[in-house]
């Protein structure tokens, strides 16, 4: 359920009402941004952000640390995979 | 596409895939029987069988698909009240397009729109509000459908409405709420569930925390999972790890977009204009205690339930008809007997045959050819 | 004998009496209609147009007849407009049987209300899509209907067109072994619509992928007579032509999913929308069933063709699974592309 | 290879889904279309149809194409329907010509939530007008616009046709001394159109006079292979034709007022309303110039065929005056019949 | 036809015609200069034009077409009136068919209609009353237009609409009367009547008596008259007689439908709806007194001009149409400059070319072949 | 102007509201009886009775005789002119 979708934030179109546009791979669409608002209220901060894109509302900003762990995770797992493989190998041989 | 393309990349995901190999051998419950891994999200049950992921996995997990589909959950009923609102004459019916098959007792709102009831698909509940500032003359009523997820974009289009003074704009309100629904399932008698993938998008809005009386109650790891075939294979990975340790926590795949706490701002709008539900009626799983929100009484003007007479019927699932059990995992989509007969996307008995996201849409459709020649 | 002078049309919005059968329609077939597309046949007014028999046989040995009728909404989009898509979409259906297109037929239906200046361009960018194709528009018809009992313009092409004497492509001749092919990216002309409808708020750069696909086929076919199976894939995208043909050869097919060429910003508007470009429209992109041995050849003309730079080989005829067509993934696991149930909406679960 | 089964269509009403270019359309056009037309060239499925040009060589000189969108509201009255109305009318543009109708394109625009039992009426009626004109259905095309952007069905058909050696008939040929006949009374469809459509309120039985008239016109050419000017006199009736006739041969034309034949229900809607029967549509009616001295002969085989039983001279071809077609009155007083202006709006003064 | 068909027989039309010309010759002011004989009302005109009786009529005869077609006095700020009212969103403007393409300042009922607005013709203002009932939420004006003739059906539509209660439906009036335009022709210094048609079917309605000033004042004949051809032909033979025999009569040529006492009940049912108004606008002859009708107060609730803000402007004809001296019978219609020119049946600069009634579109259309060359 | 045309009355469809069917030539139509309702209110009187019908109403209804003495007129004229025509023809013969 909830289709939702990353889109960098590209030009805040209306601050007073919280509106931006977000590109999704080339595609440019208007966002709520009720959602994300920075404490401080200023939305230029937003400038650049990507965030997580459903039915017209930026939900969630994306962590960018987070994405870059997670893929690093995988990263590892590929190592290991690649040692124990190495190591059956071995055995094998 | 940033983002989206790192967790589609093949190579890894057979890394994944090897070690899930692997590991399920490790786990002692794994060698009797499958284990049932049950993805909540209709989300995952898309991506499973768009990437094929199903046929990929060893023959010792089986994959539960749950009711996480709004769509595929929306009783009979609701559709009968979505077309009597839009054959009023003055209503523009706005909706996502998700919906528009849905069938009712008697039409889909596809029909009522092709028998001329003014019926709009919307991307946006925004765009439903721009429709009402541009019809000042008409009723405009959105659909109000889905999950947590979808729930702030509802609630902060409201307060939009009332900020601006729009008195010409509606809420149908079938918001409903995911965490009862599992605890429904973790008490029903006829399943077992060995580990949940936990709905991502929901998620980034609740947070972690409501999902912990699965561990601690249910001693069951759940995994809150992204939807890119990556995410959803590690934390398949995710769960297993957590099962041949005995162990039993929430865990969040899906940091880059779930913060532990949820939104809060989300959730402060979400609990401005709604509140919770005696009960709600889900099709295939009948009534469930606290599973729905409603309008609050401060935004009533606004509250399509309240403005317009509705039939509010609750309409019996064709007798034929197994979405409950399908819902439930107790049998799978081409064990139910309509299954690709009397039931197909074409021509639909049950929701879950309607939605891409739905459990037998998604068998149907891009399931394994040999599931689909059994049925 | 020559007309004297043509009529012309002053009005700006097109009423009822254009439509009528008196003066107001001559303005308007005359100045507008001949006056545009000009030529022997229709320039005379007469109720059909007549060709030698004998001049069509020197080209060829059979007729080619199709139809189609246009009604895109909106009526004019980033990189053409519904006149561009009403002569190339019916010289496409000519054309990919093989046939050399010829002629076309032009019926409009506009709305009482239309802007004469959008039909005038929209009657010129047919006159130029004709030009580019090669055909002539010889013959046509008026209609003009109430307000709100149509929308702005449809179009209806005919067109007649002479195919070679030992072509014979056939969605019915797929055969295990052979490969598929596309021209180049698909999708493009569905997501154009979706974003110049404007309902949806999209802005996107993206233009229809509109051409006329003779010359590609003609070129083809110099180098492999004997093409199995070719279709455009229109409405309907490449998930229907391939369907089509599965069901009609009674084989399957499989697509390899990261061979298909899909442009960034149509992947971008599907996954907003949650669609899938294989059932986007498409306005000069033709699906291609060859013999395996031919493929490298067939590969390079398209390549070296204007219409066919993209050209990629997308997947392969299989015995077995008769009318089935599969989407092979990048992980090797295999979906099902069926044939679109319903229409594809843009959904948010 | 013959298709397995055809598809059947189960709904009842038809939405946007059955214009979409998946399965749902393919219910529609295998059911109801290919099911109704059935023939060797639309059964196949194909994108378009075709036919050997030997065959056709061998039956005439020239190919005949002509095109006509139908949009008459409402789509059923009495005496026929749209159906009937689309395959006669194409039929008799080429039948004009002196051409022998031989097949027709369909090209269909439904408006969503028309009533699929409608459809099927309406589809049958073509088949049986086809099949009472001996031509073949063998291309189609099927849209679906949104309700209220279209009105009900539109239905385009365009055909070809062959015409003998030595046939050349034309606009332009009327010369002065020629005689001018219609096949028999004037106006009936319009006036049945007006009757059906109600919002006038009048009530009177009076249906169509649609019918193919190739059959007339061959019989006409066995006697005089150089009949000079024909058209069918539709939409802007028998006036409209008259004119076009006296512009391209730059010739006047004077009519007999008390000779035309006009049935008696359609005087009293004439009077009513404060209309004039000769601007009136006609589906089944020509008009034929023929040289003097044949007019007996041609009058004796169209009395004889029964779409011309009605037949009578009606008027004359005069030189001088280029263009104006002249009524003389009975009282021996002459008045010009111009082209319709604008539309015939029913009037109270 | 019955009533119809023995009224158009030619032979009997040529005995008339005979002695028409027999006559014409016997009267002393013909022989200097032609007599003037002006047919009052449209119906005539298009009569004359459509059986082309005028060129079998003596040269000695000139028939001057009077103003008595309703559409082609209509002033163009009338017609702008009408598209004001049209142009509202929830207005159903119904109108005969003849006022769909008279010019307004800007654009005709027709070129509105095909710009968006809701325009529909009816044959009858009881119709118009019927869509007033099917769309109740729609305002339903109707645009009442005519002489004495037409008057009566509007007003018993109106009082149809009150007995019903119906509160959508407006009349948009402009009636106007035939009396006070033939006496301001009278009056017209460059112009000279020797004898009229009078119009017979706004006689039907208000008798004979009205014109009886004709007789008595000017010592002008009038016939009223009916619309056959014979009808015509020997309406004018009775002029003729008079003008003979010195004498200046109102005669009623049209006795089989019009009542010498005009018809009580249409009477009384105008003089309940309507009143006179001070002065009325008329194309071409502009402002003259007590020559049209408003609704009473007593119908106010109907009334259009009360209804809707109207711009009500008075534009001013176009500098190089001649309507009014053609009206007049000053001069023919093809004398004017912009006859068969800038104004033609298509793109009618004058109302006169608009209505086949009027003069100028009938000269035109049916016009002698010799009097168009002319032009 | 004010185009009418004669029709016969051939139904009374609502009495109360005085609407009637006539027959023009064979084609029907409703009318408004409202400006020739008969003075004893009793419609049937109208029935088969010919009427001047414009705009949908029945504005007079048709005196037959004096319809008849109108023609009576114009064929005496005829006889009269024959007569004369006779004269002449005498005298120049
Ligand atoms: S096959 Fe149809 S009825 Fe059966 S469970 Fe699935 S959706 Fe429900
Ligand atoms: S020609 Fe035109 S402008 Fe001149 S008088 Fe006639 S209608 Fe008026
Ligand atoms: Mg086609
Ligand atoms: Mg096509
Ligand atoms: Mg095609
Ligand atoms: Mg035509
Ligand atoms: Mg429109
Ligand atoms: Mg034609
Ligand atoms: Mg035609
Ligand atoms: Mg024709
Ligand atoms: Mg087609
Ligand atoms: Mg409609």
């Amino acid at each position: 359920m909830c289709l939702g979708i990353p889109g960098q934030i590209v030009e805040i179109k209306d601050a007073d009402e919280g509106v931006a546009m977000v590109n999704v791979s080339g595609v440019k669409r208007e966002v709520n941004l009720g959602c994300v608002l920075p404490e401080d209220g200023n939305l230029d901060a937003l400038m650049g952000r990507w965030t997580l894109v459903h039915v017209g509302f930026a939900m969630s900003l994306i962590d960018e640390e987070e994405a870059r762990k997670t893929l690093e995770i995988l990263a590892e797992l590929g190592e290991l995979q690649e040692e124990l493989d190495a190591m059956q190998n071995t055995e094998v041989d | 596409m940033k983002f989206v393309d790192e967790f589609r990349d093949p190579d890894m995901a057979k890394v994944i895939l090897e070690r899930i190999h692997t590991l399920v051998d490790e786990i002692p419950q794994a060698q009797d029987r499958p284990l049932q891994i049950m993805e909540v999200c209709g989300g995952h049950t898309h991506s499973i069988f768009r990437y094929g992921l199903e046929e990929l996995l060893p023959d010792k997990i089986e994959l539960v698909h749950g009711p996480g589909c709004p769509v595929c959950v929306l009783p009979m009923g609701r559709v009968d009240d979505c077309v009597a609102i839009a054959e009023h004459p003055d209503v523009i019916f706005t909706t996502f397009g998700d919906a528009m098959r849905v069938p009712g007792s008697k039409k889909s709102l596809q029909q009522a729109k092709a028998e001329g009831c003014d019926i709009r698909m919307v991307y946006s509940p925004m765009d439903a509000l721009l429709l009402a500032r541009k019809h000042p003359d008409k009723k405009v009523v959105f659909f109000g459908l889905g999950f947590e997820t979808t729930m702030p974009s509802t609630a902060l289009t409201l307060k939009q409405a009332e900020k601006e003074g729009i008195n010409n704009f509606y809420l149908f309100c079938n918001h409903i709420t995911i965490i009862p629904t599992i605890k429904a399932i973790l008490d029903s008698p006829d399943m077992y569930i060995d580990g949940f993938l936990g709905p991502g998008h929901v998620s980034m809005v609740i947070g972690q925390a409501p999902y912990e009386f699965i561990s601690a109650q249910y001693q069951r790891p759940l995994i809150i999972s992204g939807f890119e075939p990556l995410d959803v294979l590690q934390s398949l990975l995710m769960v297993l790890e957590q099962l041949k340790a005995g162990e039993a926590r929430i865990e969040n795949q899906y940091k880059r977009i779930v913060p532990d706490g949820g939104n809060m701002q989300a959730l402060k709008a979400v609990s401005d204009v709604f509140e919770l539900r005696e009960f709600f009626e889900w099709r295939g799983l009948g009534s469930i205690d606290h599973s729905g929100v409603r309008i609050r009484d401060a935004y009533a003007q606004y509250d399509a339930e309240r403005a317009f007479a509705l039939p509010n019927l609750k309409i019996a699932d064709p007798k034929s008809c197994q979405c409950g059990e399908v819902l439930k995992g107790v049998i799978k989509p081409w064990q139910c007997k309509v299954f690709g007969k009397q039931c197909t996307p074409e021509t639909p008995m049950g929701a879950l045959m309607v939605s891409t996201e739905g459990a037998c849409s998604a068998y149907y459709s891009y399931g394994k050819i040999d599931a689909r020649n059994i049925a | 004998m020559t007309k004297p002078q043509r009529r012309t049309l002053k009005a700006s919005t097109i009423t009822m009496a254009h439509g009528a059968g008196g003066k107001a329609m001559r303005d308007l077939i005359e100045d507008v209609f001949v006056g545009t597309f000009d030529n022997e046949n229709l320039n005379k007014l007469e109720d059909q147009a007549r060709f030698e028999l004998a001049e069509l046989q020197a080209q060829g040995q059979k007729l080619a007849f199709t139809t189609d009728s246009y009604v895109v909404d909106p009526v004019e989009f980033c990189g053409g407009d519904i006149g561009t898509l009403a002569v190339n979409g019916t010289v496409n259906d000519l054309a990919v049987s093989g046939a050399i297109p010829k002629y076309l037929s032009c019926g409009m239906i506009l709305e009482e209300g239309l802007e004469v200046s959008l039909l005038r361009r929209i009657v010129a960018s047919m006159r130029q899509a004709a030009d580019e194709a090669g055909v002539t528009i010889v013959t046509g018809d008026t209609k003009v209907v109430p307000k709100g009992k149509g929308d702005k313009i449809f179009i209806n092409t005919t067109g007649i067109g002479v195919i070679a004497e030992g072509v014979n492509i056939s969605a019915e001749n797929c055969k295990p072994g052979d490969k598929v092919i596309v021209n180049g990216f698909v999708g493009d002309h569905g997501a154009a619509i979706l974003n110049a409808r404007g309902d949806l708020a999209l802005d996107v750069e993206l233009a229809t992928d509109c051409q006329p696909l003779h010359g590609l086929m003609q070129a083809m076919l110099e180098v492999c007579p004997e093409l199995h199976a070719v279709r455009d894939a229109s409405r309907g995208g490449v998930a229907t032509v391939l369907n089509e043909f599965a069901e009609s050869s009674e084989v399957s097919i499989r697509l390899f999913e990261n061979k298909i060429p899909v442009r960034d910003e149509v992947r971008g508007v599907c996954e907003i929308l949650g669609l899938d470009a294989l059932y986007f429209a498409n306005e000069g992109k033709l699906v291609v069933v060859v013999p395996a041995e031919k493929t490298d050849a067939v590969l390079e003309v398209m390549k070296a063709h204007p219409a066919g730079q993209g050209s990629a080989i997308i997947g392969e005829v299989l015995e077995g699974y008769a009318g089935r067509v599969l989407v092979q993934t990048g992980f090797g696991g295999e979906r099902i592309l069926d044939m679109l149930v319903g229409e594809q909406l843009p959904r948010i679960c």
